[in-house]
C-alpha cells in the first residue's frame, strides 16, 4: 500500500463523514460548514485524479460563491440558527432512511457489477488539453450553457425582487 | 424555359436584387401581422413599423429601378405551392421593366402617403388597424403586380380588394361608409367573374397557369389559344373593368371616397385603380398577337369612361368626388390608349397619374382636414390660409390638365398621338374633349376651393409639415415625372417598360405629333380659360352653375346618368328582396311541407322515442354505472397531500422498485 | 487507485442528498442535499474519464457544466425560497401544499 | 413504425374515442373535472395517433390503400373488418380528429343547457369514432355501421340541448319545440337515404361476386361489370343517401333546422365533419365502382349543384336567423363541392376535397363563432344585433376574417376548392355534355358574388355599425381562453391551405388522378 493510496481512503472517510454530517446535524450553520468540508474533500480528490482545473472550479465555484450564497439564504429565511429539533420532519425519517439505503445499494451494485479495475494516474496536467477542447468541440454548449446562466440571473432577479406593494406593507 | 432563356441573352437576370424580390412581398405582410399584434403597445401605435415597412420597399424598388436602368432586368421566380391534375399551381415573382416600374410607384406613393397619413390620421378611431390595412394592401398590390401566373393575379387582385374593403369602411359606425365598402366589393366581386373565367379559359387552352408561357404561346400562333382568343380576352377585360372602373361598373370608385382621404390617395387614384390597366399591359402581347378585336372593344369603353366620368365630375360638390371621377376619367385614358395597341403610352400615363393624382387627393386631405367639409360650396379663398397646399394642388392640377412642361402634359399627348396614329378619329375627338373638359373642372375645382372668399365656418389654418412635405414631393415628380419620356429627346421610360420576356409589337412616336398636341393643348388651354370665366369671373359657385347648366343634360349628370338607380332597381333589390324572399318562401312552404307531411307520422313515433331517451333516462343509468368508481376515487384522493416531500418518496419508491425489477427479474 | 471504494463513496453520497431532500423540512437544507448528490455525479464523471482516460476529456468537461448549472439552480432555487418566505413567512417546505387535492 | 402499419393505428384513431366514452360513462357525475379531463385527453390522443399515421403514411404511394388491415367480421356474409387509407381520405381522417379535439376544447367551459359534461362529451367522443371509421373504412357494411353511428350522437346532441323555442311548421297544426322538430327531421331524412343505400350496398354485393370489400368492387366495376337498368337503380339508391347527407338541392331542407336548432358544437361537427361524409361516399364509393352510372348522372348532378349554389346563396340573403344563414350558405358551398365531383376530371375531385377540408375548417369557425354570439346575446336574429365590433371586438374580428374566408378570398382555404371546382367544370370529363357543365360553372361563378353578397351584408348588419340601444347596459363576455384556443388554430389553418395548397393537394392529387384513370380510362 502506497502513501497514495492511503491518502486516497483517507479522504474518502472523511468525505462520507462530513456527507453524513450535512444531512444530519440538527445546527444549519453546521451542515454548511459541513458542505464546505465535504466540497472541500471532493477537490481534494479531484486533485487526486489530477482533475486539477476541475477541483479549482469546485473550490472557486462552490465554496466561494454558492456557499456564500446559501448561508445568505439561511439568514435570509430567519432559520433558527443553533440547535433545532424543528429540522427534520421525524415523520419521514425511517422511510427515507430505508429508501436512502435502498438507492444506496441499488447504486453500488450496478457501479460495482459495471466497473472494476485500477487507474494509473499520469502526472502531467490536462488543464491546457482541457481549455482547447472546451473552447473547440464544445463551444457550443459552452455557449448555451452561458445562456442558461444569464436567464438564472435574470430570473433570480425577477423572482427576488421585492414587489413594490410587498415593500408597503413591510413599512407598515 | 426556352423564352426565358431566349430573353436572358440580351438583358441581365438582376442578380441578386431579383432573387431576393420576394422580400417587397412578404415584408409587409409580416409587418402588418407585427402591427396587428404588438402595433398598440408600441409608442407611434404602429406608424412606425409600417413606415420602416414601406420605407424599405421604397430603397428596394429605387435599388431596382436604378439596376433596371443601367443594366435592363428580365427574370422570373416560381414555388409551387401544389399540384391538381396536370396543372402546377405556382407562386412566384416576376422582375422586369413592368413590374419594377410597379413596384416603384407603389414604393413611392404609398411612402409619401404614409408618412402624411400619420399625421392625417391622428387621433381617429383605429389608428393601429389602419395602418394595418395599409401596410397588408401595399402588400397585396405587390403580390398583384409581382405576379409571374395568373392564380397569383387573382389571388392580388381579390385581397387588394378586401383592403380596400376594409379602408372604404373604415369608419364603419355609420352604415353609408360600410355600404360604400360593400358596393366596391360587390362590384368588383362582379367583373371578377370575368376575370376568373378568363383565367380558366386560358388556363385550360394553354395548359399553364405562367403568363410567360401563355404570352409564349399566344406570340408563337398556338393553335389551341387562338381559338378562345377573342372570348378570353374580353372576359379578362371585364375584370380590369371592375377594378380599374371602368363605365358601367365605374359606380363603386366615387362612392369608395368614404374612406380617408390618404386611402383614396394610395389605392383609389395611384395603385389598385391601375391593377386593370395593369392586367392589360401585362396580357398585352397576347392581345395584340390573337384578340385585337377585343382590344377594340377596350378602347370602346375607354374612350366611353373617359368622357362620360369627365362630365360628371363637373357637376359634383364634393370636392374628393370631383377627384374621384376625374380618375374614373383619366383611367379610361388608360385603357383607351391600351386598346389602341399604345402600350407604352398607357403605362406612361399610368405612372405620371400615380404621382399627381396623389398629390391632388392628399391636398384636397389638407384641404378637407382645414375646413372639416367635402363640400366645396363650403370652402373658396383657402390660398391665403393654405399657402403650400394650394401651390401644390394647383401643381397637379396643371399636371392633369395637360399643360407643359408638366408631367400629364407628356403622357396625354402621347395617347392622342397614338389614337392618331390609329386614324381613330372619332375616339381621338373624343379624349380632346375629354382633356378640356378636364381641364374645366379642375379649374371649376381650384376656384371654388382657394380662390374668391371663405365661405365655410371656423379658421382653417395651414396643415402640418409632416403632410405638406409629401405634398411637395409629389408636386416634384408631378413636375418632372413626365421628362422621362419625351419624344425625340429621351424615352428611357419606353425602354423600361418594355423590357420583358415577351416583345412588344407597338406604335412608339419618334417625335412629337403636333397635331395631337396642340390640339390637346388648345382644349387644355381653353378648358382652364372658359372654367376661370366662369367660376372666377362670375363671383359665386351659383352664378357659375347657372351659366353653364343646361338642362336635362345637368340633371342627368348629377344623376350620374340614373346608372345606380337602375343597379339598385332592377338588379340589386330584386335580387336581394324578392327573388331571395321567394326561394325562401318556396324552402319552407314548398320543401319543408312535402317533408313535414312525411315527418308528421315521424313525429308521433319521435315522441316516444324522446320521452323514452330523455335526459333523466339516461343520466340515471349513467349514474348507478359510476358509484363504484366514486368511491374509489374517494380514497384515491387521499394520497393527494400536497406535500412535495411524499410525493418524491413515492416517486422514488417506485423508481427502485421498477429497478429492482429490471435488474433481478425481467 | 482502485476505483470501487470511490464508486461506493460516490454512490453514499447520493444516497445521503435523497435521504436530505426527504427529510429535511427547511427549504434551504434541501438545496443543500441537492448539492450533494450533483457532487456525487460529479464524483462519477471525474472518475469515469480518469478511468478511461477520455481524450475528449467529456467526463471533466461535464462536470464543469454541472458546477455551473448547479450554481444556477442555487441562484434560482434561493430566489424562489426567498419568495415563498416572503409570501408565507416561513422556509418549511411541509407548509407549501398548493398541489393539495 | 411496425405498429402503425398494420392498421392498429389506424384502428385507434378509430376505436380510442368510443372506448374514453364508455369510461367517461363510468365517471360519476360530480366529478365534472375527471370527466373533461379524460374527454381532452382522449380527442387529443386520438389527433396525436392520426398525426402519427400521417408521418406513417407513403405520400409516394398516396393512391394506394395503406397502413390498413383486414381481419374477419361477420363471415356468413363475407363482410370484414378491411380499414385502410389513401391520399383521398388522409385530409379528411386528419381534419376529422382535429375538429374533434376542438369541439371539446370548446365544451370544457361552454357547456349548452342543460349542462351534462358527461353526456355530452361523451357523444362528442361517439360521434368522433364514427366519423373517423367512415373515412377509413373499406367495406360497405362497415361503412354503413360508421355512416350509421353518427347519426345516433347527432340526434341526441340536437334533441337535448338544442334551442328550445317554439316555433310552427309548416303543414303542421301544434307548434313544436325547435330541437324537437329538427333532430326528428335530421333523423328520419339521413335514415330514409341510408336506408336505401344499404339496398344499393346488397346490390353491389349480389351482382359483384359476394363481396362488400370497396377495393375489390372497385376492380370490378372498372372492367364494367356493373351495366344496365340494375346499375341504374343502385347508382340512384347510393345517390339518394350520399345526396341527403352532402346535402344537395332538393334535399337539404334538414340542414338550416338541424343547424339552426343544434348547439354551437353540435353544429360545428355537424358542417365540419358530417356534411362530407356524402361527398366522400360518392368519391370512394359510387364513383369508382359505378364510373358509367356516374358518367350518365354526372350532367343532373352538375345541374343540381348549380341549382344549390344559387338558391343556398340567394335563400342566405333573406335569412334574419344569423345560424341560418351559415346553415344555408353551406347548402351553396357543398354545391360547389359536388359540382367539381360532378365534372369527374382529376381537377374537379381534388377541388372537391380541398373544398371540403375548407369548408370544414372554414364553416366550422363560423358556426363556433355564431353559436357563441348567439349565446352571448341570446339571440340570433340579425335585425336585433349590430355593432358586434365595438361589443365583441375579438369574435367580430374573427367573424369578419371568416366571412372573408368563406366568401372565396384568394390566398385562403375556401377560394381553392371554389376556382378549381370551376376550373374542373369548364372541362369536365370527354363526353360529358360540355354545354350543361360550362352553363353550371357560370352559375356557380355567379354564385360567388351571391356569397359575397349574402356575407359581406350579414357583416354589415351584425359587425358594423353602432350597437343597438338594448345592449347599452349589458355586460357581454368576448372570447374567452377556450374559445380562442378552439378558433386560433382553425384560423391559423385556413391561412396555411389557403397559401400552401399542396398540404392537400400533395396529399391527393396522386390518389385523385389514379381513381379516374381507373375508372375512365386515359
Amino acid at each position: 500500500m502506497e502513501i497514495y493510496e492511503i491518502v486516497t481512503y483517507f479522504v474518502l472517510l472523511l468525505l462520507l463523514s462530513t456527507a453524513l454530517r450535512v444531512v444530519t446535524t440538527t445546527n444549519v450553520i453546521h451542515a454548511a460548514v459541513s458542505l464546505v468540508f465535504t466540497l472541500a474533500l471532493t477537490a481534494t480528490l479531484f486533485l487526486l485524479l489530477s482533475a486539477e482545473f476541475v477541483a479549482l472550479v469546485l473550490i472557486l465555484v462552490y465554496i466561494g460563491a454558492v456557499i456564500v450564497l446559501f448561508l445568505f439564504g439561511i439568514m435570509i429565511t430567519r432559520a433558527p440558527l443553533g440547535k433545532n429539533a424543528e429540522l427534520d420532519n421525524d415523520k419521514n425519517k425511517k422511510a427515507g432512511a430505508i429508501l436512502a439505503f435502498a438507492i444506496f445499494l441499488l447504486f453500488s451494485f450496478i457501479l460495482i457489477s459495471g466497473f472494476s479495475g485500477e487507474i494509473t494516474i499520469d502526472q502531467a496536467s490536462s488543464t491546457q488539453l482541457l481549455g482547447e477542447i472546451l473552447l473547440t468541440r464544445f463551444v457550443f454548449p459552452f455557449e448555451i450553457v452561458s445562456f442558461v446562466l444569464l436567464a438564472a440571473l435574470i430570473g433570480g432577479i425577477t423572482l427576488a425582487r421585492k414587489d413594490d406593494a410587498l415593500i408597503n406593507e413591510d413599512q407598515i | 424555359m426556352n423564352l426565358l432563356a431566349e430573353s436572358k441573352l440580351s438583358y441581365g437576370d438582376g442578380g441578386v436584387f431579383a432573387e431576393y424580390a420576394w422580400i417587397l412581398v412578404v415584408l409587409p405582410f409580416i409587418s402588418a401581422l407585427i402591427i396587428t399584434f404588438f402595433g398598440k403597445k408600441l409608442p407611434y401605435k404602429g406608424a412606425e413599423i409600417a413606415l420602416a415597412t414601406i420605407g424599405s420597399i421604397f430603397f428596394y424598388s429605387s435599388a431596382l429601378l436604378y439596376k433596371h436602368i443601367t443594366e435592363g432586368i428580365v427574370n422570373e421566380f416560381f414555388i409551387v405551392v401544389g399540384n391538381i391534375g396536370t396543372f402546377d399551381i405556382e407562386f412566384g415573382w416576376v422582375v422586369d421593366g413592368l413590374s419594377i416600374m410597379m413596384y416603384f410607384v407603389v414604393g413611392t406613393v404609398a411612402l409619401l402617403v404614409f408618412i402624411y397619413a400619420t399625421n392625417y390620421m391622428k387621433g381617429e378611431v383605429r389608428y393601429t388597424f389602419f395602418f394595418t390595412s395599409l401596410t397588408l394592401f401595399a402588400g397585396s398590390m405587390l403580390v398583384l403586380v409581382s405576379s409571374p401566373t395568373l392564380i397569383q393575379i387573382l389571388i392580388g387582385w381579390e385581397l387588394v380588394g378586401v383592403c380596400s374593403y376594409l379602408l372604404i369602411g373604415h369608419y364603419w359606425e355609420t352604415k353609408d361608409n360600410s355600404s360604400a365598402a360593400m358596393k366596391a366589393f360587390i362590384t368588383n366581386k362582379i367583373a371578377d367573374i370575368g376575370l376568373m373565367i378568363g383565367i380558366i379559359i386560358l388556363a385550360l387552352n394553354t395548359g399553364t397557369l405562367r403568363i410567360s408561357e401563355i404570352l409564349y404561346q399566344s406570340t408563337h400562333d398556338y393553335e389551341d389559344i387562338k381559338n378562345v382568343a377573342f372570348v378570353a380576352g374580353v372576359l379578362l377585360f371585364i375584370g380590369a373593368m371592375g377594378k380599374s372602373a371602368q363605365f358601367p361598373l365605374h359606380v363603386w370608385l366615387p362612392d369608395a371616397m368614404a374612406g380617408p382621404t390618404p386611402v383614396s390617395a394610395l389605392m383609389h387614384a395611384a395603385t389598385m385603380v391601375t391593377a386593370g390597366v395593369y392586367l392589360l399591359a401585362r396580357m398585352f402581347p397576347f392581345y395584340e398577337a390573337m384578340a385585337h378585336e377585343a382590344l377594340d372593344i377596350v378602347m370602346l369603353f375607354g374612350v366611353i369612361t373617359l368622357i362620360t366620368a369627365g362630365l360628371i365630375a363637373v357637376v359634383q360638390d364634393d370636392l374628393k368626388k370631383v377627384l374621384a371621377y376625374s380618375t374614373v376619367s383619366q383611367l379610361g385614358y388608360m385603357v383607351a390608349a391600351i386598346g389602341s395597341g399604345a402600350y407604352t403610352a398607357s403605362l406612361f400615363h399610368l405612372w405620371t397619374h400615380a404621382f399627381f393624382k396623389a398629390l391632388l387627393f392628399l391636398g384636397a386631405g389638407s384641404v378637407i382636414h382645414a375646413v372639416h367639409t367635402n363640400s366645396m360650396l363650403e370652402m373658396g379663398g383657402l390660398r391665403k390660409y393654405m399657402p403650400r397646399t394650394f401651390i401644390t394642388f394647383i401643381i397637379g392640377t396643371v399636371a392633369l390638365a395637360g399643360l407643359p412642361p408638366f408631367a400629364g402634359f407628356f403622357s396625354k399627348d402621347e395617347i392622342l398621338a397614338s389614337l392618331n396614329h390609329e386614324g381613330e378619329t372619332t375616339f381621338l375627338v373624343i379624349s380632346i374633349i375629354g382633356a378640356f373638359v378636364t381641364a374645366f373642372y379642375m379649374t371649376r375645382a381650384v376656384a371654388l376651393t382657394f380662390l374668391g372668399e371663405y365661405r365655410g365656418h371656423g379658421h382653417p389654418h395651414e396643415s402640418d409639415k409632416m403632410m405638406t412635405v409629401p405634398l411637395m414631393f409629389l408636386a416634384v415628380f408631378a413636375i418632372g415625372a413626365g421628362w422621362v419620356n419625351i419624344p425625340g429627346v429621351y424615352t428611357g421610360f419606353t425602354t423600361w417598360v418594355t423590357t420583358r420576356a415577351n416583345k412588344i409589337n407597338e406604335y412608339h412616336p419618334e417625335s412629337f405629333d403636333y397635331t395631337a398636341l396642340f390640339s390637346g393643348l388648345i382644349a387644355g388651354l381653353l378648358g382652364i380659360g372658359l372654367g376661370y370665366f366662369v367660376y372666377q369671373l362670375q363671383g359665386s359657385a351659383d352664378k357659375g352653375d347657372k351659366l353653364i347648366k343646361v338642362e336635362p343634360i345637368w340633371t342627368v349628370l348629377e344623376n350620374k346618368y340614373y346608372l345606380d338607380h337602375f343597379y339598385f332597381k332592377y338588379l340589386i333589390n330584386p335580387t336581394k328582396l324578392t327573388i331571395a324572399n321567394a326561394v325562401d318562401r318556396i324552402n319552407t312552404n314548398f320543401l319543408d311541407r312535402i317533408i313535414n307531411s312525411f315527418g308528421l307520422a315521424a313525429s308521433f313515433l319521435g315522441q316516444i322515442v324522446y320521452n323514452n331517451f330523455d335526459q333523466k333516462g339516461i343520466d340515471k343509468f349513467l349514474n348507478a354505472s359510476s358509484t363504484s368508481t366514486d368511491s374509489f376515487g374517494g380514497k384515491v384522493k387521499l394520497l393527494q397531500t400536497g406535500k412535495t416531500q411524499q410525493y418524491l418518496m413515492l416517486f422514488l419508491a417506485g423508481v427502485v422498485t421498477i429497478s429492482l425489477l429490471i435488474l433481478f427479474i425481467i | 487507485m482502485i476505483v470501487q471504494p470511490v464508486l461506493i463513496v460516490a454512490a453514499a453520497l447520493f444516497s445521503l442528498g435523497i435521504y436530505g431532500i426527504l427529510v429535511r423540512r427547511n427549504a434551504v437544507m434541501v438545496l443543500l442535499s441537492i448539492e450533494l448528490i450533483l457532487n456525487s455525479v460529479n464524483i462519477n464523471f471525474v472518475l469515469f474519464d480518469a478511468m478511461l482516460s477520455d481524450t475528449m476529456m467529456g467526463g471533466q468537461i461535464f462536470s464543469i457544466f454541472i458546477i455551473t448549472i448547479a450554481a444556477a439552480e442555487v441562484g434560482i432555487g434561493l430566489a424562489i425560497v426567498l419568495m415563498l418566505f416572503r409570501n408565507r413567512q416561513t422556509a418549511n417546505i411541509n407548509e407549501f401544499d398548493l398541489m393539495k387535492w | 413504425m411496425e405498429i402503425l402499419s398494420n392498421g392498429l393505428g389506424l384502428s385507434a384513431v378509430v376505436f380510442l374515442p368510443i372506448i374514453s366514452a364508455l369510461l367517461i360513462l363510468f365517471i360519476p357525475k360530480p366529478y365534472e373535472s375527471v370527466i373533461k379531463g379524460v374527454a381532452l385527453l382522449s380527442s387529443v390522443v386520438t389527433f396525436i395517433l392520426s398525426i402519427l399515421v400521417l408521418l406513417e403514411f407513403d405520400f409516394s404511394k398516396a393512391s394506394q390503400l395503406q397502413l390498413g388491415s383486414k381481419a374477419t367480421w361477420i363471415e356468413s356474409i363475407n363482410a370484414n373488418y378491411e380499414i385502410g387509407i389513401d391520399g383521398i381520405s388522409l385530409p379528411l381522417l386528419v381534419l376529422s380528429t382535429f375538429i374533434s379535439v376542438l369541439a371539446i376544447i370548446y365544451s370544457l367551459e361552454h357547456l349548452p343547457e342543460p349542462k351534462s359534461p358527461k353526456g355530452f362529451l361523451a357523444l362528442i367522443l361517439v360521434l368522433e369514432t364514427g366519423m373517423n371509421g367512415t373515412f377509413v373504412a373499406l367495406d360497405l357494411i362497415l361503412f354503413f355501421v360508421f355512416f350509421e353511428i353518427v347519426l345516433l350522437p347527432m340526434y341526441f346532441m340536437i334533441g337535448i340541448w338544442g334551442d328550445k323555442t317554439i316555433r310552427s311548421v309548416s303543414g303542421l297544426k301544434k307548434e313544436i319545440e325547435t330541437r324537437l322538430y329538427a333532430s326528428i327531421k335530421f333523423f328520419v331524412f339521413t335514415l330514409f337515404g341510408s336506408a336505401f343505400m344499404l339496398l344499393g350496398f346488397l346490390g353491389l354485393y349480389y351482382r359483384g361476386n359476394k363481396t362488400f370489400s370497396i377495393p375489390e368492387l372497385i376492380e370490378i366495376g372498372s372492367t364494367g361489370a356493373f351495366t344496365g337498368t340494375f346499375a341504374t337503380l343502385v347508382f340512384a339508391v347510393l345517390f339518394l343517401g350520399f345526396a341527403v347527407k352532402v346535402p344537395m338541392w332538393p334535399l337539404h331542407t334538414w340542414l338550416p333546422d338541424a343547424h339552426t336548432a343544434a348547439p354551437t358544437v353540435g353544429s360545428v361537427l355537424l358542417a365540419a365533419i358530417l356534411l362530407k361524409l356524402g361527398s366522400y361516399g360518392f368519391i370512394r364509393i359510387a364513383i369508382p365502382i359505378l364510373p358509367e352510372q356516374a358518367k350518365a348522372w354526372a350532367p343532373a348532378i352538375a345541374i343540381l349543384s348549380a341549382i344549390g349554389i344559387i338558391y343556398g346563396s340567394l335563400a342566405c340573403l333573406a335569412q334574419t336567423d344569423l345560424k341560418r344563414l351559415i346553415a344555408f350558405s353551406s347548402v351553396g358551398h357543398m354545391g360547389f363541392v359536388m359540382l367539381g365531383i360532378a365534372s369527374l376530371t382529376s381537377v374537379g375531385i381534388n377541388a372537391a376535397i380541398i373544398g371540403m377540408v375548407a369548408h370544414g375548417v372554414i364553416t366550422g369557425l363560423l358556426f363556433f363563432l355564431t353559436g357563441s354570439m348567439s349565446h352571448t346575446y341570446h339571440t340570433r336574429d340579425m335585425g336585433r344585433l349590430g355593432g358586434n365590433m365595438k361589443l365583441l371586438p375579438k369574435t367580430g374580428a374573427l367573424l369578419g376574417f371568416t366571412a372573408m374566408a368563406s366568401l372565396g378570398l384568394p390566398g385562403l382555404a375556401g377560394f381553392w376548392g371554389e376556382f378549381m371546382a370551376l376550373l374542373g367544370a369548364y372541362n369536365p370529363l370527354q363526353g360529358l355534355n360540355i354545354v350543361i357543365f360550362r352553363s353550371s360553372m357560370v352559375a356557380g361563378a355567379i354564385g360567388t358574388v351571391l356569397t359575397a353578397g349574402y356575407l359581406l351584408w350579414m357583416l354589415q348588419r351584425v359587425n358594423l355599425g353602432e350597437p343597438a340601444d338594448e345592449w347599452k347596459d349589458k355586460e357581454l363576455h368576448d372570447a374567452d381562453n377556450y374559445e380562442l384556443a378552439a378558433w386560433i388554430p382553425l384560423v391559423i389553418l385556413t391561412v396555411l391551405i389557403g397559401i400552401f395548397p399542396k398540404l392537400i393537394f400533395g396529399a391527393t392529387n396522386d390518389a385523385v388522378v389514379d381513381l379516374i384513370f381507373k375508372a375512365f380510362g386515359g
